[in-house]
């Protein structure tokens, strides 16, 4: 008997999977965001076999060359290979991107179920704090917390977590409280359940939908973020490889070597993009809204 | 008199992501001028697409086929520009939920104005006067100043008498009613079905009564047509229906009702997607032969005004005992 | 036991206070004898597993991220009620065979189910702690006539398989009267008559209640001329008087001593009413007028009156 | 109305108190001794002797409580004074109120430039779902969305004033050289802002009283107009408020790169030479529009929404 049943919920949860894959399918911008980002994953992890030269490796009797056979993106004002520069900036960016995501977003859910599900002061305080948090514009106040704590992609992660949580906890605590509603959640209640079943079996996981949208979107966002504090000097420093900063140091060679401002700029813009497309579409394909919607209808 | 509405053939049918969606399947009905229609039938059974596809107001995804003929008019063919002249003003929609079908951001008594001032040409001022005589004769206290209030200052009731009164503001001859009691309490049920009356009194108007309680239609109707996935399964007189039914389907409705015991009808009503071949009644009925999984019975003429899609429609008229009473009357289990 | 009133009279909260899934401000319930709103968290968190709820909204009732059997187990495994898995699964294949759905709506999600194979579920999945008192909380306002006779003959067969006391909410009082063998009419959070199911619905006493059944009755009848109810809508004109009837503003035959708070009183066998305008010749004095005389509240009496009858369907178990 | 104002404003105190205490708790989150760090700013590096940094630490009031400090410099800042800058020795507000104008010209400009861009597109795309130009604005505003603005500044200022010679390299002064600072900012608020718009169109195009609105038989333009457009804006007067958070945020990138006298490269500035009293200053200022915008918003929203004037809160 256990056989079957577990043979049936193989086979059910494959259809789920298919399913998801199907609307992925369907959902032609999402699939292309997911496979720049699998490449983009790929050349990360693959970065000395792709690349020819060592990003660190200086020739200053090659500066500042253009694009050659020698050179896929020509040189920077030290004479190395910009191409390799970029290739391993790729791991750069999308480590801390994806670490300052999750991050954010762990504070950020954790705070919003407290606040949600027990309600009361714990409610009113995480809210109030949220509520002072944001009356900030977020560069902002990233910026000078990662300033006074120095120039460091470290900092720069911490920053932007200690803004960021904010969104996920006002997120997270509404879908908690209209999922807290619902009566399949007073039927557990009902059934005996303790607070931290209740939390962990039903309310996490039906608002985690819209977490996940906003943590793809936020990737996006915080790689951003992260190039741009860069760009103003507060992030990575010389000679990392990050995008941000090599477009700061290509600044003053705008006349003579273009390449230095426009390919990292275009790196940047490809990785946010590619998350932008997958947050976008796993937002459709998630958002019950825009199904039942259609399903009112007949 | 003559037809005021005559529909055949119709077929509607939306593409989704999980495949076609037939709502209505064939249907063919005739309105009377003046006379008040019951369209009867259980949630998904298509009966709101027919109202909607009548107003020619189904999402972009619906195909509308076969004809809808209003006064001598087919309006499936029509376009948008044609079809716009008859909204409001030939055909009027008191939509399925009062709570949400007023506009929130706007006066209610400037949605009311706006048909006057839109189907009877009246300058803005006159529409607004209007519109508040026509608040007045809905029974609003104070209209005037209720005509500033926004919706959601206004309890379900009165919004349905809104929507009743924007209704009526164009003076159409055929006015559609899609579901006006669903998920009331019983008391309001009784107010809305007075405000229809009293639409139908006041105007004189033809009305089609799109509702899934048999007991609204059985007061407020003078023809029943009732509808089983997507088709007609049987259509008459409401005294005639009520007392002999002689589809299947019709005498199950009946009988689960509360207050004939709750016998219920088995099964579930099929999937729009999937249709069962032959009757579409027959995996749940009880009378159901071998032929009715293969025949597709086409709805006849038994009686009077009486027509049923059912291949045994003439053994099956043995009316039985008076089936449809008002009373309460307890049984044993 | 049925419990009938208009949207917003306070049903569904009275119901869920009743399983302490909200904090009543006073007042005291019991089950079997024991004072719930007393219970400690631990405590409540066992009793629970003999008082049961059915919900209204079919589409909420089950957790869509769960199947249906996940579902179903879900009560056994809080409970601790089987120590194997095995032994769980037995059981849900028991109960599904038992409320008529099969063993392949198991492996389903809810929104692959239809509302009334749900609202089996849902039964199945509250049958499994074999509770001792259910509140039905208008179980079948969603579904279609045809379903929701299914679904009510399946729950009646049920109570008697398995001698379960129900509390059954609904603002349709034709559906009440046939579910219920004691029917309780609520109006704007009091009882305002309670009885034996057909005595109410024959011969209502409350002026509420007579509206309610002539509502019933006038709406399967055929008068298409006819002004209905029409006098009986002074809807809101006379503001309510805080401590007086509630129903003051709305009944027809309201006095000047309506607004004093009228107490239940009984009179006929088992038939309470709360009016003062109903002067019954036949007033008995038996050891519920005693009850009565205490309470100047209703709910005491009530609480009084469920704990007995609970008690009884305790004994029957 | 006036209750849920008035909420709204008293609602402003307790959140101006924490904007203030984490404004003040900035200087001491560096690590290190803030005195110290002061001193080593001013000897270039070299450590500073012991007894200068005592001097310093009684003269900036640090050997005192927290929330003394704190009380006291709240109650300078009501008074208007923010302190002297550590770099200029001149007072903080004489610096903001004189890079004030430059930065408030470049974010209206550009909320402007963004606005009159996005609504109208996204109402388009909402209408005419999944055309040509739905699609077509859609991909532009996700890659606009997407793009780095001080990329973006680059690439302009390499385009129109290094090979066109159009528009100055940078600097401040007439419109001229406004432009491309606004366009910067303008072109990525306002992708934020076509998107926004066009799903709250979406939205309500499938609501109920829009069918009603149809069934009138009114014209589909006047549907739009007149029934949809007005909810549709609900959602997005609300972000006009986050959106002049984002174009004052913008400021400090695209100031600093065109250099622009303004506010944002101020606080730049201010951030590499830890001159802590700048810093605060700007981050007060900073929060303070943001603070304030928003509540204007909120008004706007109350004015839009009939619901808000008669219900409690808001979400």
């Amino acid at each position: 008997m256990r056989g079957v049943l577990t043979g049936d919920r193989y086979v059910w949860q494959k259809k789920r999977l298919n399913r998801t894959f199907s609307a992925l399918k369907e959902n032609k911008l999402a699939a292309v965001g997911l496979i720049i980002i699998s490449v983009l994953v790929l050349m990360a992890v693959f970065a000395p076999l792709i690349t020819l030269r060592d990003p660190y490796e200086q020739n200053l009797e090659i500066r500042l060359t253009g694009s050659n056979e020698k050179y896929l993106m020509g040189t920077d004002q030290f004479g190395r290979c910009l191409f390799s520069r970029l290739i391993y900036g790729i791991r750069i960016s999308l480590t801390t991107g994806v670490i300052s995501a999750v991050l954010t977003m762990g504070i950020g859910v954790f705070t919003g179920l407290l606040a949600g599900y027990f309600g009361g002061i714990m409610d009113e305080l995480i809210m109030r704090i949220t509520d002072i948090v944001l009356s900030f514009p977020s560069i902002v106040l990233t910026l000078v917390i990662a300033g006074v704590l120095g120039p460091d992609l470290k900092n720069i992660i911490i920053a932007l977590a200690a803004v960021g949580w904010t969104k996920y906890a006002r997120v997270v605590r509404g879908s908690v409280l209209s999922i807290k509603e619902q009566e399949y959640v007073e039927s557990a209640k009902a059934l005996g359940a303790s607070d931290i079943y209740l939390l962990c079996r039903h309310i996490l996981p039906n608002c985690m939908g819209p977490v996940i949208v906003i943590m793809t979107l936020s990737i996006g966002g915080a790689i951003l973020s992260i190039a741009g504090l860069s760009f103003l000097g507060l992030g990575a420093q010389p000679p990392t490889p990050e995008w941000g900063m090599m477009l700061n140091q290509g600044v003053p060679f705008m006349r003579r070597a273009p390449h230095l401002t426009i390919f990292p700029g275009l790196a940047i813009m490809i990785t946010v993009l590619a998350f932008n497309f997958l947050g976008d579409g796993l937002r459709d394909i998630m958002d019950p809204r825009l199904k039942s919607k259609l399903f009112q209808k007949f | 008199m003559g037809y005021l509405l005559n529909i055949e053939n119709l077929e509607t049918s939306f593409n989704t992501g999980d495949g076609v969606v037939k709502a209505v399947n064939g249907v063919d009905l005739v309105i009377e001028e003046g006379e008040i229609m019951g369209l009867v039938g259980e949630t998904g059974c298509g009966k709101s697409v027919l109202g909607l596809s009548i107003m020619g107001l189904l999402p972009t995804n619906a195909e509308v086929k076969g004809t809808i003929a209003y006064k001598g008019l087919n309006l499936t063919g029509l376009p948008e520009k044609e079809i716009r002249k008859i909204r409001g003003k030939e055909i009027a929609l008191i939509p399925q939920n009062p709570s949400t079908s007023l506009n929130p951001v706007l006066k209610i008594g400037f949605q009311v104005a706006e048909v006057f001032h839109l189907q009877q040409r009246l300058p803005w001022k006159k529409a607004r006067q209007a519109a508040i005589e026509m608040l007045r004769s809905f029974d609003f206290p104070d209209p005037g100043k209720r005509a500033e209030e926004y919706p959601h200052q206004l309890s379900g009731g009165m919004k349905q008498r809104v929507l009743a009164a924007m209704g009526i503001a164009g003076e159409p001859s055929l006015l559609i009613a899609d579901e006006p009691t669903k998920g009331l309490d019983a008391l309001i049920r009784i107010q809305v079905v007075e405000i229809l009356r009293q639409l139908v009194l006041r105007t004189s108007a033809t009305m089609l009564l799109i509702t899934h309680d048999l007991k609204v239609a059985s007061c407020l109707c003078d023809k029943i047509a009732v509808m089983y996935a997507g088709e007609i399964i049987e259509t008459g007189p409401t005294r005639d229906i009520l007392s002999l039914p002689r589809h299947p389907y019709t005498r199950g409705l009946i009988a689960s009702l509360p207050s004939n015991g709750l016998v219920p009808v088995r099964g579930l009503s099929p999937s729009l997607i999937e249709l069962p071949a032959g009757c579409k009644f027959h995996p749940r009925c009880n009378q159901a032969a071998k032929d009715c999984a293969q025949k597709h019975p086409r709805l006849e003429i038994v009686d009077d005004g009486c027509k049923v899609r059912c291949l045994f429609n003439d053994q099956n008229c043995k009316p039985e005992k008076k089936l449809f009473h008002g009373s309460f009357q307890k049984e044993a289990g | 036991m049925g419990l009938v009133g208009e949207s917003g009279c306070g049903k569904s909260t009275l119901g869920r206070m009743m399983l302490r899934l909200l904090e009543p401000t006073e007042g005291k319930v019991y089950l079997d004898r024991v004072d719930l709103m007393a219970l400690g968290l631990g405590e409540l968190q066992r009793t629970r597993s003999k008082m049961q709820i059915i919900f209204q909204h079919p589409e909420s009732a089950l957790n869509p991220r769960m199947k249906i059997y996940e579902s179903i187990m879900e009560p056994m495994q809080i409970q601790q009620v089987y120590n194997s898995r095995r032994e769980e699964r037995k059981k849900a294949y028991e109960l599904i065979d038992l409320v008529g759905l099969n063993k392949e709506h198991l492996n389903r999600y809810p929104h692959e189910l239809s509302g009334g194979q749900i609202q089996r579920a849902v039964l199945a999945r509250i049958l499994s702690l074999k509770p001792c008192f259910i509140v039905a909380d208008e179980p079948t306002s969603m579904l279609d006539v045809s379903v929701q006779a299914q679904v009510l003959n399946l729950l009646k067969d049920i109570q008697k398989m398995f001698n379960i006391a129900y509390l059954f909410i609904s603002h349709d009082l034709e559906v009440v009267c046939w579910m219920s063998d004691r029917t309780a009419i609520m109006y704007k959070g009091d009882i305002v008559e309670i009885g034996p199911s057909k005595t109410v619905y024959d011969n209502p006493r409350h002026p509420y209640t007579r509206m309610l059944v002539k509502a019933f009755s006038q709406l399967g009848q055929e008068n298409k001329y006819g002004t209905m109810l029409k006098d009986d809508y002074k809807k809101g004109t006379v503001p309510d008087h805080a401590s007086g009837c509630s129903f003051y503003s709305r009944c027809p035959q309201a006095s000047m001593g309506c607004e004093k708070k009228p107490e239940l009183r009984h009179i006929k066998e088992g038939h309470f009413v709360a009016c003062h305008e109903i002067k019954d010749e036949q007033f008995r004095g038996t050891y519920e007028e005693d009850i009565l005389r205490r309470a100047a509240d209703f709910r005491p009496f009530l609480e009084r009156y469920l704990d007995e009858y609970l008690e009884e369907a305790v004994k029957n178990d | 109305m006036l209750r849920y104002l008035l909420r709204r404003i008293l609602m402003l105190v307790p959140i101006l108190l924490g904007v203030t205490l984490i404004t003040f708790s900035t200087m001491h989150l560096a690590p290190g001794d803030p005195a110290e760090l002061i001193l080593r700013g001013r000897l270039g590096g070299a450590d500073p002797p012991r007894q200068a940094v005592e001097e310093l630490r009684e003269e900036m009031g640090l050997n005192i409580p927290f929330y003394v400090q704190y009380g006291k410099w709240l109650k300078k800042v009501i008074q208007g004074d923010l302190g002297n800058s550590f770099r200029t020795g001149r007072p903080v507000l004489t610096e903001l109120l004189s890079r004030f104008p430059a930065t408030l010209e470049l974010a209206l400009l550009s909320t402007l430039i963004s606005l009159g861009i996005a609504v109208p597109v996204g109402i388009i795309s909402a209408v005419k779902r999944n055309s040509f130009l739905d699609i077509f604005s859609m991909i532009g505003a996700l890659l606009g969305v997407s793009m780095p603005n001080f990329w973006l500044a680059l690439l302009l200022m390499m385009f129109f004033s290094l090979k066109l010679g159009l528009l100055p390299v940078a600097g401040y002064g007439g419109f001229r050289y406004l432009v491309l600072p606004a366009v910067t900012l303008g072109t990525g608020m306002a992708a934020m802002v076509a998107r926004l718009m066009r799903s709250s169109m979406l939205e309500i195009i499938s609501q109920d009283y829009i069918l009603t609105a149809k069934a009138k038989g009114l014209p589909y333009y006047r549907v739009i107009t007149g029934h949809a457009l007005k909810n549709a804006l609900i959602p997005v007067v609300t972000y006009v408020g986050l959106q002049l958070g984002w174009a004052l945020e913008g400021a400090v990138i695209v100031e600093s790169i065109f250099a622009r006298p303004g506010i944002g490269r101020y606080l730049h500035e201010s951030v590499f030479a830890r001159d802590f009293p700048a810093i605060q200053g700007c981050v007060l200022f900073f929060a303070l529009v943001f603070v304030f915008s928003n509540l204007i918003v909120d008004i706007s929203y109350a004015y839009l929404n009939p619901r808000i004037r008669y219900e409690k809160g808001m979400e």
